[in-house]
């Protein structure tokens, strides 16, 4: 299983380079929370309506910052060559994805367990109670962006114009995950645990599993020259 | 090729030195043609090429935040290998950073990425070791350093592709030498001194290249 | 070019003589009908017409190597 | 491109008589919904287009299959040239379904399933169209946005029915029964027709694929 293997030497490198410099943690932190004060700024102080629309805005905050997330992904590989420098070593190439995703993940799932206890203070709403149902939209949530977002950023990392290209692409892609977990979010915070809350957190399910067959499948193909 | 050979590749400037570099390290799939390494196709069985093939580009594929132990680490266990402590350590005492070891690799002076780019080679077995021009950025002493694992790389039997603008032992010392002009490649006669290659010049007229 | 203009001025009668005819059969909501089947008529013709441009620009695009004697 | 051969002339000529006659039935033969009005008549031109834009997708999905596994660039132009008269009819369709809605509806743009995939549709595709403009080497290109082909159709029926779950308000999809029999061949006969105009379109559009792939290799060439 050497492919788990490579796949894990790419994470605890990623991890580490992150850990020294903090550059990509630090920035996106700042900007989820730049997202959210935004937004309540823009719909005004009424605090039953921010609370109403919380799981939405939360959600929003968190596709951004995926996104500058995203398009660091192989950023510190550009020094070491891009991804040639990582695909000159021998073995299944689906490390590289597998690495990347699962660095990807860890990575947001930080900045959610700093936002999301931001947004309760900032929309005044206890989210104790809902903490468990809570964690399993952020974690399916979170696992859905980064299939997809982690694929498309390493077929669009070549490309002229990458920047407007990945969230053209990744968007449409994410709907049903960004109507999953906004969905269930807000079905959460509403006390609604167990009808449709848990639904939608099937559509995220259904959605990771499958965008994972598709992405492990394809991701090789993606990555030759 | 013969296994234990050099081979030292010369030409001017976007010849195709780095293109062929690549296309052997199977970063670059041929658009036509195919070539082989120890018997396996660049274009069926990469997998089993970057096995065999060390490349050393120009800029190394370095780190900036890992020291040079992890580098060296990295690289061992992207090749499929249980990192070794003794190991690696005895490679960065062959490429003269045992002292900085530990210290960032952003630290580090363009000789001594250099130097750390070829130990990436010297972690981990391999048949074929493409270098693409090894020299630049190295001292006198560095360059010794790259002359004797070309040497070292001879007497173990591994084979080496090697592309330089520069003079070196180990580019005279090479047993074939060609001449890569616009994507056609040309091996000289053996008897032929390469010192006229080395600047501008040369016989015309090139067959093609597989 | 000649062909686009024929085409441009039969489709507006075309569309004129739909509203007239609507408008005397009393149809209600015509201003929608006409609009929609307008609208689909002007896409698609307009789309076939776009292709045939984009393809004399690109053959003479293509002959033009050929006259530089270069392409092959 | 060159001028049409017999059979496009053939084509063209049916696909423009069709749609002629299929007008003037859906606009002054067939007698209005007794539900609906006039404005009803919208659906012989809004449903081919849908159905039309679908299919165009399908085939964008199955040429990029085709092209993942055989690496034949006459897959990569046949998906390129549908994925770009799919985007074409998308639009129509959209636009339809506005005028259509203002009337029944009493608003341009609702949250219907149906409108919200065909528009998160026309997103998938016009992202595909931008990454074919922005990749400039032909086989990257080719193989890129096969990939995205495959993942965008993949997608339609998990958006589909995430966008249904999220908004329930629609009417069902009329089903063929429901309907009366003038209307329904009224409907197949704009079908047919808009199936020709798709597949003229198809065969010009994939003749310029054709010749720009040609213009490429040889400014490849000369560079």
């Amino acid at each position: 299983m050497s492919v788990f293997h490579r796949a894990w030497a790419i994470v605890w490198k990623d991890l580490l380079i992150e850990a020294r410099t903090k550059q990509s943690f630090n920035a996106m932190v700042f900007f989820a929370a730049l997202v959210l004060f935004i937004f309540s700024f823009a719909l005004g102080p009424d605090t039953e309506l921010l609370q109403r629309v919380a799981g939405g805005l939360l959600w929003v905050g968190i596709a951004f910052t995926g996104l500058l997330s995203l398009s660091r992904t192989y950023q510190n590989e550009e020094t070491s060559g891009g991804l040639e420098g990582l695909r000159a070593y021998p073995g299944d190439p689906r490390a590289i994805y597998l690495g990347k995703l699962l660095g990807n993940i860890v990575m947001l799932l930080l900045v959610e367990a700093v936002l999301f206890p931001a947004a309760g203070i900032l929309f005044q709403a206890n989210l104790w109670p809902y903490a468990g149902g809570l964690i399993a939209v952020a974690v399916l949530g979170t696992i859905g962006f980064s299939l997809v977002g982690t694929f498309y950023s390493a077929l669009t990392v070549n490309l002229r114009a990458r920047e407007v290209m990945l969230p053209l692409l990744l968007f449409p892609a994410l709907v049903p995950v960004l109507l999953g977990a906004v969905n269930a979010t807000t079905l959460i915070l509403q006390g609604n645990l167990m009808g449709e809350a848990v639904m939608w957190l099937r559509v995220l399910g259904a959605f990771d599993i499958i965008f994972f067959v598709i992405c492990i499948w394809i991701f090789p193909i993606a990555l030759e020259e | 090729m013969e296994p234990g050979t050099t081979l030292c590749l010369v030409g001017p400037n976007g010849a195709g030195k780095t293109t062929l570099l690549k296309l052997v390290a199977t970063l670059l799939r041929p658009s036509s043609g195919d070539g082989h390494v120890m018997g396996h196709s660049l274009k069926r069985d990469p997998d089993a090429v970057r096995m065999l093939t060390g490349l050393l580009t120009v800029r190394g594929f370095l780190y900036d935040d890992l020291s040079a132990a992890e580098n060296l680490h990295f690289t061992m266990r992207m090749a499929g290998l249980k990192p070794d402590r003794g190991v690696i350590a005895g490679v960065l005492e062959r490429i003269g950073l045992d002292e900085v070891a530990d210290n960032r690799m952003r630290t580090f002076s363009t000789g001594m990425r250099k130097r750390l780019a070829l130990g990436q080679l010297l972690v981990r077995p391999i048949q074929v070791a493409l270098l693409d021009e090894p020299y630049s950025g190295l001292d006198s002493q560095g360059m010794r350093l790259v002359d004797e694992v070309v040497s070292e790389f001879k007497e173990v039997g591994t084979t080496v592709l090697l592309a330089s603008h520069q003079d070196g032992a180990a580019v005279r010392e090479a047993e074939k030498t060609g001449i890569l002009r616009r994507g056609h490649l040309e091996i000289l006669p053996e008897s032929e001194p390469l010192s006229r290659h080395l600047s501008v010049g040369g016989p015309a007229g090139a067959p093609e290249m597989d | 070019m000649r062909k686009w203009s024929a085409v441009s001025v039969v489709y507006v009668l075309a569309l004129i003589l739909l509203w007239v005819y609507t408008g005397r059969v009393g149809m209600e909501n015509r201003g929608f009908v006409v609009a929609g089947y307008g609208l689909t008529w002007g896409a698609l013709l307009w789309y076939a017409f776009r292709l045939e441009s984009r393809g004399r620009t690109t053959a003479r695009a293509v002959e033009s190597f050929e006259v530089a004697g270069t392409g092959d | 491109m060159g001028p049409r051969t017999a059979v496009e002339k053939v084509l063209g000529i049916l696909a423009l008589l069709a749609m002629l006659v299929g007008s003037w039935v859906g606009l002054v033969v067939v007698p209005a919904d007794a539900a609906q009005g006039n404005v009803q008549r919208l659906m012989y031109v809004h449903v081919p287009a849908a159905w039309l834009a679908f299919l165009a997708f399908f085939i964008v999905f199955v040429m990029s299959v085709l092209y993942l596994i055989q690496r034949e660039e006459r897959w990569d132009r046949v998906a390129a040239s549908s994925a770009e008269i799919g985007v074409v009819f998308t639009v129509v369709t959209l636009l339809l379904g506005m005028m259509w809605g203002k009337p029944t509806w009493g608003v341009f743009w609702t949250w219907d399933p149906r409108l919200t995939t065909t528009a998160i549709l026309l997103a998938i595709y016009v992202g595909y169209l931008a990454l074919r403009s922005f990749a400039d080497d032909g086989e990257k290109r080719a193989r890129w946005s096969a990939i995205v082909g495959v993942i965008g159709f993949a997608n339609v029926p998990i958006v589909y029915m995430s966008v249904t779950w999220w908004r329930t308000l629609h009417q069902p999809p009329s089903s063929p029964r429901s309907v009366a029999p003038e209307i329904l061949w009224t409907l197949m006969l704009n079908l047919g027709a808009f199936t020709l105009v798709y597949a003229y379109l198809m065969v010009r559009r994939v003749r310029l694929a054709k010749l720009e792939g040609e213009l490429e290799r040889r400014m490849a060439y000369n560079a």
